[in-house]
């Protein structure tokens, strides 16, 4: 019911939503909440386990029970806290886990199953028959469980992201946090001022406090005038921390446009702020918390707190007749509140005899409510006084169980809470977090003069840390009263009493847990899954620990808390990760010649984070075997031009860098004559292979490196490695220059006329044997030119500044045409080095020593070099290793597939008989047959013998010939040619 | 007190002030047979099968907490059988089945769905390594096949196949593969162990280790000296530091493995997915919540709480792979410690202390290696000998580098596992 | 986590790249024996408290750090470049 | 006779507009690493002086003019704008880098809240004063940043990465835009 007199939000316009699909009014700057209750509605939820009907209980993020859906289609969020969305024009609302209907849900009977549903029931029946968990429990509790709807397709949001820095974050713009940045920022502080609401203010906004003898919205709005005016203060509202991060860091979700209505669709929902701040203070303020008696969860009971802030912020009275159960004075402020408004009080019910109340409704002192009544809303409270049992009418009852500090931001480093006996409640330790200090309520402080003190006080401490003062020492004064508390947790009664509202967990659950031993703080709460639900048990856990203490015979200084940890409220994934989406999950590279390719419609696959073309169909052509066929063989025969430019290229220049290489690689550089390359193997300090390539020297003091493309990042770290911590003394410096040059393989017997038709000098045959380098001028452009091949033909490397390479490799297309040859793909390639026996990541795939890939005579007897000593281990040089081998299949139709086990042919083909495995595989049309590189056990033995290929994928078995893993031109007369 | 349906509804109707305590808290005797140090699943499992398979029931666990405390209640309750390599493949699958037993074994539901397991592949190179493992897994006798592009657009209908930046080229399933409540593993093991005479002894640190002329002879306690004649360790997050009081240097770095979960949801996703390419992995719980996780955090810790820029990853990979989830909340995130090994496999064998045993190593994959963890744990403890299904656990294999088992391959770095 | 480099100052841990712990800088010479590169290579003290740790500021100067840490409260006590580091020298 | 046409790294993707916010690509001519050998970085640094009008600049620093100028790059100095003179190569490594960086140029008002989406370091002019260079990230890029003026930065990154370092400074720059039209 709206109060005429009450309230904040402005009233000259209402604005229309739909609570499953009804429509209500309410205006702007409510809340989905506060506009249901304005229009008298109550019931808007149910309960996770029994289905229980569930109303508003609080007034902040900490809600438990009044969780909807919001929108439709791919912006559809589930589990929005009511209390927290606000309303727009049109905005669709919709209740969660009831069928058919809010009013009758079928579940409901959960409830009255109750009795065999109690604590850790699960895990004692649905065992048997076995398998119909599956079958049957597991999928009828499934569509049971779970609270909202997602959209199965997509989330169609938009988000944004940002890292922000500071000298002072602080959470919480409410009195303390406010007067913190105040103090601050005048002292000039680069200040951010982080606040979870729409409206900054924290506890005032809800309160009538009078501050300098002004009403103390009035003083918020002055704070909020002169810290808009200061270029060091940056706010954000709406804005939750969730977690701290170490170091400062701190992870915060700023609501953008949830509580208006999108017409752009480049509106921005969600931002994710990470903020590094030299300190912080946490004035995240308290949450009020419930005390447990018989059928306390009716709709219609809420925190006596939250009835004072609908009444205050909103207008809106969150009943007609209400009533308030409280056990501190703070529950005094929202019977005068009520009363003063207009709003009829059916009874105030003080747990303490000696309650200083007075006031013109009934008061009663010493007293307890008992049980409820009501099935969809709260009709009537029964309670007991020393007078005896009284049923009273009312359809709200305010609850008022004391309040706790939001500590949980201070326990994300893993400090644990201490129990504070003069405010019955946690409080965080000093220090809890480095640089972090928790001011006002947060700290326990519960009146507005004591945030104020807390306040100057943490802030002056601060201030002089950094050798800076403090300008005025004077405080607002604030009138308010002492907040005294005798705690109360639960109310003596047969009745069931809820501690856990979304979770259904009762205090018989606490008893039932503590009788079955499970005694301690994270046994109770992982066999109730009390404070399991989606607030975080920020209002139940610290009864449920009073509760635990009591029936345990502990303290709850020795009970403790579980653990609080990160998010502080739930966080959507999308707002974090919504960068992750389609191509943002990592960057993409291309080479120069990628618009070519895709003009020539070769499909792309992907190599790391580059894209290479796989093949160039041409016309006619029907499937990658017969374009990767006519590549193969066009190479063969006369010449192929293939992008290799993604091969990682490190220059490396000074007196020793020969001897550097004779470090890193298993072979000897520094003997290699200037213009000449070789091929050189390089292993882990573990001794297996880590990568493999050639190094040209380029002069006497340079060289140049190669990588696989996989490998090329951390080759570069692990060279940096090595010299930064092992050979500094080297006088070496090394650089990448992936990026510089584009770099195109030329090879087939027609090679050298290609190469020769497009340099500016004639190649001497002489001057460039097999394994030469050197520079050269193609068409007036300097470029490198390398007498090495990776398809066995006759075959040069020729690199060019990267702004050339498309045009190069165009010039060089169309004179390979010319020359009865093309371009090729990643596919011919692969066929080529495998008929070769080259080998790639799919067989130095980080378990291969260059033992098993036949490299042993590699590894240097004369020197150090990484990995040396550790290659030597005797597991690593067992002849019954799996070792490199070729494998050929018998005629063209039998096809041979990668990842096939190997099996002797009369073996069963189970795990112990395991011979080995296919590391790649291709079809070759040369041999006209199936041909693979396979690793097996004393493999270079066996050559001649016939072994057994199975791949229970295709239930296939295949027998093939195990031979050299050279398959092509074995003495490499072609290469020499 | 057997558990049944027929219990609950007689429990239920005395108002359930009857049930049983799950396990006693008995006072630690002065001698025992086998004193099992670590309350988690694998301590638990450990004592369970001494007492069950080899009838040695004077038997201790000691834990410093509370029973259950570490990983076991700190995880993403994966259980599979997916290994490639010999010595993990045969272990990981005696595992899966004593876990498709485990309910009737223990009489307690700790929920086992086998529900199937999606690994995802991005790649023909990455297609084929998964086209060798579930090769490696079929001829180990367990299942695996491998799924198209059309399979899983059946199964799994919300990820993005359209333009990921890794496009999605297949899948391998194992639908024996699935989820268990991770609590009610360590209290079913618990409660079974109670039951053969196990004493479980809660909030009693292990402070040192007596040791006489190279033989173990017992520990001292924050409860007293406790005499025995074989000491198990098995305290994965604490390894090392409970190693070190025998003197001993192990193998292991502990690193920080983060994990969240949603808020509940209504059901969406059936299976456990992983994607290769992210290092994420998903299921939803019975309870509705998205568990889902990642890497590690990548240095070593033991401060049980993660970073934000893993979580950021985390998160994006959940996006590039199945952007629906962009609505769900995460409620909860937190950070178990691994004991990362040198070839990511784990330990399970003597020391150079006559017996003193130890169980470590089992890096982010020690939850659906409890049964059998602690089935061949017992049976080392128990006989003196490794367990077949166990026996390339060793030390040695990383000096003598016989039997390395680096699913990975990425060698003795141990946080690249 | 924020590391403070050397070089680029106060920086955020995704930038950085972890190797392990400072110990790979002692490098055995080839003579010694298989057990003391076993332990140079497997071993570790994996301390719960103050360790030194490599770390390889990758996406920033390309310096390889020593960086002194807590392990069990992240505190960093120290950053130094490995080439300046006592390890280095001894 | 052919000839080869060259291909900046951003062709046809810059520049790219948004309300007072401009994304070019530079065309810096030359690019030289520069590494000095162990000792002769005094030496570097006089050559240099003498032929370029430059000092090797310190750690996160950059000197010279809007014409040349030497930018630290972490292992190497980075020359921009002339081709190094012979004589230096004695003293250090020197490699021609040309066309291996992406260089763009981010200017505008806003222009720090652009790079604030995208990089995890503090980029407000109170902080990163003109003439200060980061290596660092930009979304999951590495790259290289230089204050060149008051609303501008220099930013290099790997020529492979282009299209993905200027579709994520886009997306920036509209986001920044939007946010700043959004304002609800």
């Amino acid at each position: 019911m709206r109060i005429a007199s009450q309230g904040i939000l402005n009233r000259d316009k209402e604005i229309t939503f739909y609570f499953d699909s009804k429509p209500y009014k309410g205006f702007i700057g409510d809340t989905v909440a506060s506009a249901l209750l304005a229009n008298d509605v109550h019931l808007v939820g149910r309960s996770f386990k029994y289905h229980r009907p569930r109303g508003v209980l609080g007034i902040g993020s900490e809600e438990p029970n009044a969780l909807i859906s919001v929108h439709k289609g791919g912006r559809v969020e589930p589990n929005v806290r009511a209390t927290v969305q606000e309303i727009s024009q049109g905005l669709i609302v919709a209740s969660q886990n009831s069928w058919p209907n809010l009013k009758f849900d079928a579940l409901a009977i959960n409830d009255i199953a109750a009795p065999f549903l109690s604590a850790g029931f699960y895990y004692k029946t649905f065992m048997w028959p076995p398998r119909f968990w599956e079958a049957l429990y597991e999928p009828i509790i499934r569509r049971a469980a779970g609270l909202g709807r997602l959209d199965p397709k997509t989330d169609d949001d938009n988000y944004d992201q940002n890292f922000l820095f500071c000298d002072l974050l602080i959470i919480g713009g409410g009195p303390s946090g406010l007067l913190s940045a105040l103090l601050t920022a005048r002292a000039g502080l680069d200040v951010i001022l982080v606040d979870e609401n729409a409206n900054l203010g924290g506890q005032l906004r809800f309160e009538n406090t009078i501050i300098d003898g002004d009403h103390c919205k009035n003083w918020v709005d002055r704070c909020l005038v002169e810290l808009q005016s200061l270029d060091n203060v940056r706010m954000i509202s709406r804005a939750t921390v969730f977690g701290i991060y170490d170091q400062g860091t701190f992870g915060v979700i700023e609501r953008l446009s949830h509580h208006v209505q999108h017409t752009d669709n480049d509106a921005v929902v969600d931002r994710f702020h990470r903020v590094v701040a030299s300190a912080s203070i946490l004035a995240s303020g308290s949450i009020e918390r419930h005390i447990a008696f018989g059928n306390n969860d009716r709709p219609g009971i809420m925190m006596a707190g939250a009835v004072r802030g609908y009444l205050n912020h909103y207008g809106v009275s969150t009943g007609r007749s209400v009533s308030i159960f409280g056990n501190n004075d703070d529950a005094f402020n929202t019977a005068h509140d009520l009363k003063d408004a207009g709003v009829e009080i059916a009874a105030y019910v003080d747990s303490r005899s000696d309650a200083g109340i007075q006031g013109d409704f009934p008061i009663f002192r010493g007293a307890e409510v008992y049980d409820t009544g009501g099935r969809l809303a709260l009709e009537h409270i029964c309670i007991r006084d020393e007078k005896g049992e009284h049923k009273i009418q009312t359809d709200c009852l305010g609850v008022a169980g004391g309040w706790n500090p939001s500590i949980h931001l201070s326990c994300h480093t893993n400090s644990k809470p201490e129990w504070n006996n003069e405010i019955s409640a946690f409080i965080s330790r000093e220090n809890s977090v480095p640089g972090m200090k928790v001011v006002g309520s947060a700290n326990g402080h519960f009146t507005t003069s004591a945030c104020f003190k807390s306040a100057l006080e943490v802030v002056t401490e601060l201030l002089n840390s950094k050798g800076m003062k403090i300008k005025s020492k004077s405080l607002p004064k604030a009138s308010d009263a002492e907040y005294n508390i005798s705690p109360l947790w639960a109310v003596e009664g047969h009745k069931r009493a809820w501690l856990d509202f979304q979770n259904d967990v009762t205090t018989k659950d606490i008893v039932q847990s503590v009788n079955e031993n499970f005694s301690t703080v994270e046994h109770m709460k992982r066999y109730t899954t009390q404070g399991m639900a989606t607030d975080q048990g920020k209002g139940s856990n610290v009864i449920s620990i009073a509760l635990l203490a009591d029936a345990s015979g502990e303290s709850i200084e020795s009970t403790g808390t579980t653990t609080f940890r990160p998010p502080y409220t739930p966080i959507s994934i999308g707002a974090i990760g919504s960068s992750g989406r389609d191509k943002g999950f990592a960057p993409e590279r291309f080479t120069t010649t990628h618009s070519t390719s895709i003009a020539l419609a070769a499909p792309m696959i992907e190599a790391g984070l580059w894209y290479r073309p796989s093949y160039y169909p041409k016309i006619g052509e029907n499937d990658w075997l017969q374009s990767c066929n006519r590549e193969v063989l066009s190479v063969r025969k006369n010449v192929g031009i293939c992008d290799v430019s993604t091969l990682g290229k490190i220059e490396l220049q000074g007196l020793d860098a020969g001897k550097f290489l004779d470090f890193v690689y298993t072979n000897s550089f520094s003997s290699l004559a200037v213009g000449r390359v070789r091929y050189g193997l390089m292993l882990r300090e573990d001794g297996f292979v880590m990568d493999d390539g050639t190094s040209a020297r380029l002069s006497e003091n340079s060289y140049l490196m190669t990588t696989t493309t996989a490998a090329a990042g951390s080759v570069m770290r692990h060279l940096d490695f090595v010299h930064q911590a092992y050979r500094p003394d080297l006088d070496v410096r090394f650089v990448s220059v992936t990026e510089q040059w584009a770099q195109f393989a030329v090879s087939g017997p027609r090679s050298r006329d290609v190469i020769t038709s497009i340099l500016d000098e004639p190649l001497n045959k002489k001057a460039w044997p097999f394994m030469a380098c050197g520079e050269i001028k193609v068409m007036g452009v300097k470029a490198r030119l390398f007498r090495i091949s990776f398809s066995g033909e006759l075959g040069f490397e020729l690199a060019i500044p990267s702004r050339y390479g498309a045009s190069l490799f165009n010039v060089l297309k169309l004179v390979a045409e010319q020359h009865g040859g093309g371009i090729y793909g990643m596919e011919a390639m692969n066929v080529m080095r495998l008929e070769k026996g080259f080998i790639t990541h799919a067989e130095i795939d980080g378990r291969a020593t260059a033992y098993d890939v036949g490299m042993q005579r590699m590894l240097s007897q004369k020197k150090d070099f990484i990995g040396n000593k550790m290659a030597q281990r005797p597991g690593l040089l067992d002849p019954n290793r799996e070792r490199l081998v070729g494998l050929k299949t018998k005629g063209s139709i039998s096809r041979l597939k990668a990842g096939s086990q190997l099996f002797n042919v009369n073996d069963e083909p189970l795990a112990d008989n395991n011979q080995g495995f296919i590391s790649s595989v291709a079809f070759s049309p040369i041999e006209n047959c199936h041909i693979g590189l396979a690793f097996l056990k004393r493999g270079p033995e066996r050559w001649g013998e016939h072994i057994n290929a199975v791949n229970f994928m295709a239930d296939n078995q295949l027998e093939c010939e195990v031979c050299n893993p050279v398959f092509y031109d074995p003495d490499g007369k072609k290469m020499h040619a | 007190m057997r558990f049944s349906a027929l219990r609950i509804f007689k429990e239920g109707l005395t108002g359930n002030m009857n049930w049983e305590p799950h396990w006693r808290n008995p006072s630690p005797k002065s001698r025992y047979d086998v004193i099992v140090v670590g309350g988690g699943g694998h301590g638990l499992s450990t004592a369970y099968y001494l007492a069950k398979n080899h009838g040695i029931r004077n038997v201790a666990v000691l834990e410093k907490g509370h029973l259950g405390s570490g990983n076991i209640g700190r995880n993403t309750t994966i259980v599979r059988a997916n290994y490639l390599l010999p010595g993990n493949s045969e272990f990981y699958s005696h595992s899966l089945k004593l876990w498709e037993g485990l309910e009737s074994d223990l009489n307690y539901n700790v929920m086992m769905s086998q529900r199937g397991l999606i690994m995802l592949c991005h790649s023909d190179g990455q297609r084929d390594a998964f086209v060798r493992r579930a090769n490696a897994m079929r001829s180990r006798g367990d299942d695996a096949q491998m799924l198209s592009v059309q399979d899983l657009r059946k199964l799994l209908p919300y990820l993005n196949y359209n333009s990921a930046r890794f496009p999605i080229y297949g899948g391998l399933l194992q639908k024996r593969a699935g989820t268990a409540r991770h609590d009610a593993v360590a209290w079913g093991y618990a409660r079974a162990a109670d039951q053969r005479g196990v004493d479980l002894i809660q909030n009693c640190e292990v402070t040192g280790f007596n040791i006489n002329s190279g033989r173990i002879t017992g520990v001292e306690t924050t409860r007293g000296r406790i005499e025995a004649n074989k000491v198990a360790i098995v305290v994965a997050g604490r390894s090392s530091q409970v190693a070190q009081l025998a003197g001993i240097r192990l193998p292991i770095e502990s690193h920080i493995l983060q994990a969240f979960v949603t808020e509940g949801l209504k059901p969406i996703i059936n299976n456990v997915v992983s994607f290769g390419m992210g290092h994420f992995y998903i299921s939803q719980s019975d309870k509705g919540g998205l568990v889902f996780g990642g890497d590690l955090d990548g240095y070593a810790s033991y401060a049980q709480r993660g970073n934000l820029p893993l979580l950021e990853h985390v998160f994006e990979a959940g996006m590039a792979l199945m952007p629906m989830i962009g609505k769900a909340k995460v409620l909860r995130s937190w950070g178990g410690i691994m004991d990362m090994s040198p070839d990511g496999s784990p330990i399970i064998d003597k020391t150079s202390v006559d017996g003193l045993f130890i169980n470590c190593g089992w890096c982010y994959g020690g939850f659906k290696a409890v049964p059998a963890s602690g089935y061949a744990y017992a049976h080392l403890i128990a006989t003196d000998n490794h367990f077949h299904t166990a026996k390339n656990y060793r030390f040695e294999r990383f000096q003598t580098g016989y039997h390395l088992m680096d699913e990975e391959g990425t060698g003795s770095q141990h946080n690249l596992h | 986590m924020r590391i403070l480099c050397p070089n680029c100052g106060d920086r955020d841990i995704r930038e950085f790249y972890y190797r392990g712990s400072a110990q790979d800088l002692h490098r055995p010479n080839l003579e010694d024996r298989l057990s003391d590169w076993h332990a140079f290579l497997h071993l570790r003290d994996n301390t719960a408290g103050e360790i030194r740790d490599l770390w390889y500021h990758e996406k920033g100067c390309n310096s390889w750090l020593v960086v002194t840490r807590n392990t069990m409260t992240h505190e960093i006590i120290k950053t130094e470049l490995v080439k300046n580091t006592d390890e280095r020298r001894a | 006779m052919r000839s080869l046409s060259a291909l900046r790294p951003a062709a046809g993707l810059c520049p790219v507009k948004f309300d007072g916010l401009e994304l070019v690509e530079l065309d810096l001519s030359y690019l030289f690493s520069i590494s000095p050998f162990p000792g002769f970085e005094k030496k570097c640094s006089a050559i240099l002086k003498e032929n370029h009008g430059l000092y090797l600049p310190k750690v996160c620093r950059a000197t010279g003019n809007s014409r040349v100028r030497a930018i630290w790059f972490g292992s190497f100095t980075l020359l921009v704008g002339e081709k190094p003179d012979l004589a230096i190569t004695d003293l250090a490594a020197v490699t021609d880098q040309s066309d291996a960086w992406c260089t763009l140029r981010l200017r505008g008002k806003c222009v720090e809240e652009v790079l604030q989406r995208l990089c995890p370091i503090d980029v407000r002019l109170s902080k990163f004063k003109t003439g200060y260079v980061a290596r660092t990230m930009l979304g999951l890029l590495h790259v290289t940043i230089h204050r060149s003026g008051k609303e501008q930065f220099d930013i290099y990154s790997y020529r492979s990465m282009s299209q993905t370092l200027v579709s994520e400074i886009t997306y920036s720059m509209k986001k920044t835009v939007n946010i700043v039209k959004q304002n609800f």
